[in-house]
């Protein structure tokens, strides 16, 4: 069992440990005289030659999954899941595994420096007294209403600390944002489930119990949410006594979709006038009345919107109506429309009326987070318009950014990085060389996750209320310092009100502080008296969480209120919709990972690069062969890219993954690829949600040719150059 | 016994120099005292002489023989050198077909190998010493090296010039 | 009119003694100083030609294999499916060529075919030479060619021996076997060669290498005795070395569970095909000997051109039945996969290299070989000769990455596009050529032992008002 | 010119130097090859010798023979558990790289001698629990300073006795030769 | 354990009712989303080089593990067919191991693995040839992993060197390690106590890994369920991994 450690003492513990990775030499016998560095000081639970396994969390997304990495000698080696973590249960996704080259990534932020804005990364050094002296006169000098914190996606210890900080200080909370909320659409849905199911909150779908899931736009295998947990609810939906029927309605088959049993393409925008049609004959297949909700939907009309048959509609509606436990899920493009809110709820709506709230295989709430949650949701782009507003009118004087790299993840007619300009002082805490942290004064490198300690609020994915516990498993490899740490020296040193409103040693002492009101519930994967046991436990768990489900069944029914789905509007010029989606493999922040970058993508296959996805019909209607380059011109860009002849996806469609087309964040990541980013123009829907899958954009042949790396054969699975059968 | 001297005797064609191999025989020059080199390759037959032994033939047979232990023992003995025999694709430690394979590839080499050691052990190849030559015998010539007592040399010289020798001469042992 | 008819006799003799080499003799030293005189004459475009190939050889082969044992099969198109690759095209190829030399000089001496004598030294260093590509080939091939000696059976510490199981130790055996047998098969015939060039050099190097190689050779009658009788158990014993060895060679392939390579009819008709392309080289080569060397007209033929043509006629009529038997037997009874197979040879991105090799396969030399005079012309039968062997390059290029790309696993299919193999190809032709280029000023090219004893047994005779060549047996 | 050497390597001299020419650069590999095996230097040098005639086990520092795969090097703090109450230890210029090593907090750059290439997975546990001492394999150490392979660790000495100690057990003998239990 | 067959001329015949094998996999091509977590979980736990974009367009990717699917109708019908991970099938009767000239793959007969002793491997490339499942991969060149990537090394695994062919092991470094604790705690190894990379990875648990000679065990029982297929079956190569298909 553990001791409390500090983190100082931890670095001592690991120690300069071996070397013994440095001349593994394949399979010569040369690595004969390689020299072999025993600890200096060893821990007192390590064994020579044995493994250490580590608890921790995963930060590759915000979902929070539960990690174990198994160390050797001081070095991390493979990670795998947290058997008892609630939300992954043991299992990992790609870019989980693929979460230690980001620590070893050759292209790390190595020490603070002194950035001053540079292109490339600076090389101008500092060390950490006068780092955390700038971040001192910083907090001290700027008038608190002028400093700006924007922080990544994950609701996690650093949030809490400079929500204390900010809040103590008469300074604006922060800001949360990462480019994964803006695809989930998540305050659509927050927005959704507060005016449909009467509370605010996640909405948690039980797909494990669900003997039917329509699913509108949900790609829930993917990124979205929790993709782990959903895919376990997802293997368990298909393993229980009758095999659970899975139907996905989205204009570009995702993985999801092509793991459903049938896949829709319905226009794109027009998910909700078909849910709300199907409420309808759902109804009408049930013999009931139809409620009021749906009473005012023209099925025709819909069917011609929405490119569905009427029949089809029929079909499907009948489907559901028979199904025992039925399950609707809004999500992903479906409600990045300009219609998104209304898609949402409308699809919540059809959950109502199968009637399966707070039953199995239907539509909870996410358990309340374990500790407190100021905001509960990342910020939508409409809010962050806003504050790059701010940005731009000088109210910012000081912007901090840690865990997310704004000027890559969002669309440039927000015009981030021109308002960074300006904003007198920028200090980012990137761990990584991208694209913002190279446009900032400084750079304080902030540890790798797998170097850290701290917490996580787990939002949604698990039944149970989850705090996923994160710590260092490896000593830090280079100069930097957490976070957390910088700016509680800086507070400390700053003296006044900033020191008195954060008095913490470090890090791990503020934790601390945070779990102690979980001390008391005593219905926990653990239990401990008093906090140096509870924090052991902590750690050694990888989280704490409830042994019961604390999921919250939703009460209101909406039914009859008249809803109503207005057509979609567009942006744009153009004969395509345009649909970006996360790459399944890569996120938002996984390019710079060379393994992760030759992970094929699980629907097309293509490694390392962009790809734009059109359908093979509508390419010949282009001349567009397989692998030519291809502009797409929005009314705000123009990017070029490679054409995918994608068979499974609408014919007045094309679609672009994000994930690709950094300028900066090291080797493996700049330079590759594009950003459908560039091409989004800054229309919002009713919750202040981007509605990224609202444009239209042209196709233009450029004439040039880029093959794509493809892990598929063009021969084998496309029949290319087996001439005419 | 008077001392042997070696002769040479060099003809341009083959009808004399068996006559003077007949003549030779009358005049008591046994048949192992003879040597006939030529340019080309000359049956002993059309010399009238007796037919040569060569070993070639039985070193060859030799050689096959070895050649198939050899295989046999690469086919037989070397799979089971390890101690717990591999097994491949869940066929048999000594499998049929490829046997057949090793067995005849090395009896084959092995073969020739000994035929072309047996030409140089039957003709005492390499050898560098001087030896009795004339260049002329690559161009078509016919030479023949007989031995005799020196009281008989001009005897011999005169009745092998009268039967068509182009030179007789006594032969010495010249660097080739 | 008596006088008329004798005219016309020996008009006719004449003329046969012009067309025959066998019956156009000459005094053997004329004989020995004309090859030699061939062998010394040479002009200032022979060095051209020798310092451009070695410049070849330099860079073509060594540089680039240099590279490619430093940086690995990556430089190399070789990939997956297609994890062979051209280096296996030239072995096979390389192991085709050197078939001719074994067949003229081992096959025709078996069957007394006359017309072999002057050029069986010629074919035979093809064989050698050749063999030493293809060896060349295999361990570029090779991932870590380093390591190459494990494929031979020694005794080890491991206890680990090469695995027999493995149709590639069948093939290390067999072409082990073949090309020393088939050097010791050169180096016999040519010690009295060597003799000869030993008595008409008078000093210098040149001397001493004559003089080491010639073994103390004088020609005595055990001498010719032993040599006659080791030269006809090789001629015997190498012919089914000889077809061991392609048979093996196509057994690579053949054992095989690929699609397209499962063929029982692989064996004999890797082995035409060898003859095809050792047959065209062979005329190739003389046609070059002929036309490039000092004298070498009087010892090659217009009858030897025919000759071969002849045998190239009837090899290539044998090479359309053996394919069309392959062909047709995948065709009617193949699995999907092999369907695929045949269909992408035909159609798919290379699919004018499959009509091509049909084309100078089957219809170049039926259509130019069946005319006796056409057949008769060196630089036609030379053009044949190229475009067999081009066609024959390219029948293993169909057979090796072509079919590779085609397998059980259609999500794996992707075609092969070479890379360092062109240089390396090319350095091994060039090498090849180079080697022969130094043999022909090395070592008699022509044996000429072997002509004058063809024409010590080759006479006119009489019957009635014709005059027939006949051959009396020597041997 | 050619001619002379030619003549004086057949004369018996001439075989002779050849014979020794091919001798010389036989060997000239062989010590090559030599140089490869001989035991490197190391920052200190250890007396094994002394500590075990005090009577310290081999697993009192090497402790991760028992258990793992590597028995490991023990950490400076251990040495320095026992030397920092002798007197010696500051004295000695034998022991000053460890003195350093502490004061430094640096780890002693040891250099394995009794290394296997990386392709062969060495596991010392199930040796140690098949009743093998230390001594079987590394020697008998109470008579070295410096360790030194008693041996040469291939994988004929491995083989040999894989197979000894399998004896009639066919089922062990399988599992001992299998390429996979070392090969992976 | 069944003793040598002495059988002189190596008969085939009997291959059908050979032994089932001792470890094996069991994959639901029902569950699996495809979601190439195995293939990066492979990658991480053996070394496996990242090849770069141009040698990965070019077919020469080092997955032990690729996913494989095709497409099935025409728009707007379309749909892929299952994911389906193929890796080494362990073949009872391997075709890739007996083409090899210097026994670099073989059958082991303690394990009833098909293994790949890199160390040994001249790399002739037959047996990539010869896999009727294209699953091996083959070190086309020494690719780079820069600094200080290479601490990531797991010391269990051999570093392949260029030149040399490598392939799924079962993660047998994982085999070995659970047999040596299982002993060391002198007990029998239990089902599910260890699973390779893939199988723990997998969201969701498509993949199922134990004994197929345990007819108790878990992959046994899905094994014999009527939708369990091997794949390329009429090749008798006696794959040790069944796929259970979309029912």
């Amino acid at each position: 069992m553990k001791k409390k450690i500090s983190r100082r003492d931890f670095l001592k513990l690991a120690g300069a440990s071996a070397a013994t990775g440095a001349a593994l030499t394949g399979c010569g016998p040369s690595s004969r005289f390689v020299v072999r560095e025993p600890y200096t000081q060893m821990p007192e639970y390590a064994l020579i030659g044995e493994s250490t396994f580590y608890a921790t969390t995963c930060r590759e997304c915000a979902a929070g999954c539960g990690l174990i990495v198994r160390t050797f000698q001081g070095r991390a080696i493979k990670v795998e899941g947290n058997k008892n973590n609630p939300v992954n249960l043991g299992k990992t996704c790609a870019r989980g595994q693929a979460t230690l080259q980001g620590l070893y990534n050759p292209d790390r932020v190595t020490d603070p420096l002194n950035q001053g804005r540079r292109k490339t990364l600076g090389t101008d050094g500092m060390n950490w007294d006068d780092a955390i002296k700038v971040v001192s006169d910083a907090l001290a000098n700027t008038d608190p209403a002028g400093i700006g914190f924007l922080l990544g996606m994950a609701p996690d210890h650093l949030f809490d600390l400079v929500s204390d900080l900010t809040a103590g200080i008469g300074a604006p909370a922060p800001v949360r944002y990462g480019a994964l909320s803006a695809f989930e659409a998540r305050a659509t849905l927050v927005k959704a489930a507060e005016n449909v199911l009467g509370q605010s909150g996640l909405p948690f779908f039980d797909l494990a119990n669900a003997e039917l899931t329509f699913s509108f736009g949900a790609n829930f295998l993917e990124t979205w949410l929790s993709p782990v947990a959903y895919t376990r609810g997802f293997s368990k939906m298909r393993k229980q006594g009758k095999r659970g029927y899975l139907v996905q309605f989205e204009p570009r088959m995702s993985q999801t979709g092509a793991k459903a049993d049938e896949w829709i393409p319905v226009r794109p925008g027009t998910e909700g006038m078909v849910a709300l049609a199907l409420g309808k004959l759902i109804a009408e297949s049930k013999k009931q009345t139809v409620p009021r909700a749906f009473v005012n939907v023209d099925v025709k009309a819909v069917a011609k919107e929405s490119d569905v048959d009427e029949e089809k509609l029929h079909y499907l509606a009948d489907l559901f109506a028979d199904a025992d436990r039925a399950l609707a899920i809004p999500g992903g493009a479906a409600l990045g429309q300009s219609n998104g809110l209304g898609t949402a709820e409308a699809v919540l709506a059809l959950d109502a009326l199968a009637n399966n709230f707070g039953q199995p295989g239907g539509v909870f709430l996410s358990p309340a987070a374990p500790t407190e949650d100021n905001v509960h949701r990342p910020a939508s782009l409409q809010e962050m318009a806003v504050f790059i507003n701010k940005m731009n009118t000088g109210e910012i004087k000081t912007l901090l950014i840690h865990g997310v790299n704004p000027v890559f993840e969002l669309p440039k007619s927000l015009g981030f990085e021109a308002a960074l300009k300006n904003v007198p002082l920028v200090i980012s805490f990137s761990t990584f060389p991208d694209e913002t942290a190279i446009l900032s004064d400084y750079i304080f490198p902030d540890h790798h996750g797998l170097e850290s300690w701290g917490y996580q609020r787990v939002a949604t994915g698990t039944s149970q209320s989850t705090l996923s516990g994160a710590q260092p498993v490896v000593s830090p490899f280079y100069n930097t310092q957490s976070t957390a740490d910088v700016l509680l020296a800086a507070s400390a040193i700053a003296g006044g009100k900033l020191a008195s409103v954060l008095p913490f040693k470090d890090e791990v002492e503020y934790i601390q502080a945070q779990l102690i009101p979980l001390i008391e519930n005593k219905d926990a994967n653990f239990n401990a008296g008093e906090i140096n046991s509870f924090s052991a436990y902590f750690q050694q768990f990888g989280g704490w969480w409830t042994n019961e489900a604390a999921l919250l069944a939703p009460t209101q029914n909406t039914l009859n209120e008249t809803l109503s789905v207005e057509s979609p509007t567009y942006e744009g010029e153009g004969d395509f919709f345009l649909v970006p989606f996360v790459s399944p493999v890569l996120g938002e922040a996984g390019a710079n990972k060379p393994s992760l970058q030759e992970v094929p993508d699980p629907t097309t296959t293509v490694m390392w690069n962009s790809w734009v996805e059109i359908n093979p019909e509508t390419a010949h209607e282009f001349g567009i062969k397989s692998g030519d380059i291809i502009k797409i011109v929005s009314n705000v860009g123009v990017i070029e890219t490679s054409a995918y002849l994608y068979p499974a996806i609408r014919p007045d469609t094309i679609a672009i993954p994000f994930g690709q087309g950094h300028k900066a964040y090291g080797r493996y990541a700049a330079g590759r690829g594009v950003n459908p980013f560039d091409l989004l123009g800054l229309k919002f829907n009713a919750a202040g949600d981007i509605a990224f899958a609202g444009m239209k954009v042209q196709i233009i042949k450029t004439g040039k040719k880029f093959e794509l790396a493809r892990m598929e054969s063009e021969i084998g699975v496309y029949g290319e150059g087996l001439g005419e059968e | 016994m008077a001392e042997n001297i070696s002769l040479l005797a060099l003809f341009s064609d083959l009808e004399p120099a068996a006559d003077a191999i007949d003549k030779l025989r009358d005049l008591g020059v046994a048949e192992e005292q003879m040597n006939v080199i030529s340019g080309v390759p000359l049956n002993e037959a059309m010399l009238g002489r007796k037919e040569q032994e060569s070993n070639v033939p039985k070193l060859a047979f030799a050689g096959a023989i070895t050649g198939f232990l050899v295989g046999s023992f690469l086919a037989f003995v070397t799979p089971y050198w390890y101690p717990v025999p591999i097994q491949v694709g869940r066929q048999a430690i000594i499998p049929g077909p490829p046997t057949i394979i090793v067995l005849f590839e090395m009896t084959m080499l092995f073969l020739l190998l000994a035929t072309f050691l047996g030409v140089f052990l039957d003709s005492f190849f390499p050898y560098y010493r001087p030896l009795k030559y004339v260049p002329e015998i690559s161009d078509g010539k016919i030479a023949i090296f007989f031995s005799c007592p020196e009281n008989q040399k001009d005897t011999m010289i005169n009745s092998m010039t009268i039967l068509g020798a182009e030179k007789v001469e006594v032969a010495e042992a010249k660097q080739l | 009119m008596a006088f008329k008819n004798h005219i016309e006799e020996t008009h006719g003799e004449q003329h046969l003694r012009q067309k025959h080499l066998m019956l156009d003799p000459k005094p053997r030293g004329e004989m020995n100083a004309m090859v030699m005189e061939a062998m010394h004459t040479t002009t200032w475009k022979f060095w051209v030609v020798v310092a451009l190939l070695s410049a070849v050889v330099l860079f073509g082969l060594f540089w680039s294999w240099g590279i490619l044992i430093a940086e690995g099969m990556g430089v190399a198109g070789v990939n997956r499916p297609s994890y062979w690759g051209i280096f296996l095209v030239n072995t096979v190829f390389w192991i085709g060529i050197s078939h001719a030399g074994t067949f003229i000089s081992a096959i025709l001496r078996v069957f007394k075919a006359e017309f072999r004598r002057p050029f069986t030294r010629a074919a035979e260093l093809m064989t050698t030479f050749g063999l030493i590509q293809a060896g060349f080939s295999i361990f570029m091939h090779m991932g870590r060619v380093w390591r190459m000696y494990w494929l031979m059976p020694y005794p080890n510490q491991r206890l680990l021996w090469p695995n027999f199981h493995s149709p590639l130790t069948w093939d290390l055996l067999a072409i082990t076997t073949y090309l020393l047998s088939s050097t010791m098969y050169l180096y016999l015939p040519l010690i009295p060669d060597l003799a000869m060039a030993r008595d008409r050099t008078k000093g210098g190097w040149q001397k001493i290498f004559y003089r080491v190689l010639a073994l103390g050779f004088r020609g005595t009658e055990g001498e010719w005795k032993h040599l006659r009788s080791a030269m006809n158990i090789f001629a015997w014993a190498i012919i089914p070395i000889m077809f061991s060895v392609h048979t093996i060679v196509s057994w690579d392939f053949a054992v095989a569970t690929r699609p397209g390579w499962n063929s029982t009819i692989f064996g004999p008709y890797f082995i035409i095909g060898a003859l095809h392309s050792g047959m065209g080289a062979v005329i190739m080569v003389l046609a070059v000997v002929r036309g490039t060397m000092k004298n070498m007209k009087y010892f090659i033929r217009p009858e030897h051109f025919e000759a071969i043509g002849k045998l190239m006629l009837i090899i290539s009529m044998g090479w359309a039945y053996f394919f069309f038997n392959d062909f047709i037997v995948q065709w009617y009874g193949g699995d999907k996969w092999t369907q695929t197979l045949l269909h992408y040879h035909e159609s798919g991105p290379l699919g004018y290299l499959w009509f091509f090799m049909l084309f100078v396969n089957i219809v170049i030399p039926w259509s130019v070989l069946w005319n006796k005079r056409w057949r008769s012309t060196p630089w036609i039968v030379f053009i044949v000769g190229l475009l067999i062997n081009v066609g024959m390059w390219i029948e293993r290029y169909i057979i090796i990455p072509i079919s590779l790309t085609i397998n059980r696993s259609p999500f794996t299919w992707k075609l092969y596009q070479p890379g360092i193999e062109i240089p390396l190809g090319i350095g091994t032709v060039a090498l090849f050529i180079l080697l022969y280029l130094a043999a022909s000023k090395l070592i008699p090219l022509i044996p000429v032992w072997e002509v004058q004893e063809g024409q010590m047994a080759h006479s006119l005779k009489k019957y009635g008002r014709e005059s027939v060549v006949t051959v009396s047996e020597l041997e | 010119m050619v001619k002379k050497i030619f003549s004086w390597l057949i004369s018996p001299l001439g075989w002779i130097s050849l014979l020794i020419l091919a001798l010389i650069v036989f060997s000239g590999i062989i010590w090559g090859i030599n140089l490869t095996q001989i035991t490197p230097e190391q920052p200190i040098e250890f007396p094994h010798d002394r500590h075990i005639s005090f009577g310290i086990q081999c697993l009192y520092c090497h402790q991760g023979a028992s258990r793992g795969p590597v028995a490991g090097l023990p950490t400076q703090t251990k040495c320095w558990g026992c030397h920092q109450q002798l007197g010696i230890t500051k004295t000695s210029v034998l022991l000053k790289p460890l003195v350093q090593a502490i004061e430094k907090n640096e780890p002693i750059q040891w250099i394995p001698v009794a290394t296997v290439p990386d392709f062969v997975k060495f596991n010392h546990r199930p040796h140690i629990a098949a009743s093998l001492n230390c001594e079987a394999c590394h020697g008998d150490l109470s008579k070295l300073t410096i360790y030194e392979n008693p041996q040469i660790l291939n994988m004929g000495w491995c083989l040999d006795c894989h197979v000894e100690k399998a004896g009639d057990d066919y089922e062990k003998l399988v599992k001992l030769t299998d390429c996979g239990t070392c090969h992976y | 354990m069944k003793p040598i067959d002495l059988n002189i001329i190596g008969a085939k015949g009997a291959i059908a009712e050979e032994a089932e094998g001792k470890w094996g996999m069991a994959i639901d091509e029902d569950l699996c989303t495809g979601c190439q977590a195995c293939v990066a979980a492979c990658a991480m736990e053996n070394n496996i080089s990242f090849v770069g974009e141009e040698d990965a367009a070019y077919g020469r990717t080092m997955h032990w593990i690729r996913i494989e699917r095709f497409w099935e109708g025409e728009y707007p019908d379309v749909r892929t067919t299952s994911f389906q991970p193929m890796l080494c099938q362990q073949c009872g009767h391997a075709p890739c191991e007996p083409v090899c000239p210097v026994f670099a793959t073989v059958h082991s007969q303690a394990d009833e693995l098909n293994l790949q002793v890199y160390n040994r491997c001249v790399g002739t490339r037959y047996c990539g040839n010869n896999c009727p499942y294209q699953v091996r991969a083959f070190n086309w060149r020494d690719y780079e992993r820069p600094e200080p990537l290479n601490n990531q090394l797991n010391p269990d695994v051999t570093v392949r060197q260029r030149g040399v062919m490598e392939k799924c092991t079962f993660c047998i470094q994982r085999i070995h390690q659970a047999e040596d604790t299982a002993k060391s705690e002198g007990r029998e190894l239990q089902d599910g106590e260890f699973d390779p990379a893939c199988a723990q990875a997998c969201p969701a648990d498509a993949i199922v890994f134990g004994r197929v000679d345990d007819p108790d065990s878990k992959v046994s029982q899905l094994s014999r369920q009527k939708r369990g297929v091997k794949h390329l079956e009429d090749l008798a190569t006696l794959p040790r991994i069944t796929y259970l298909k979309e029912s």
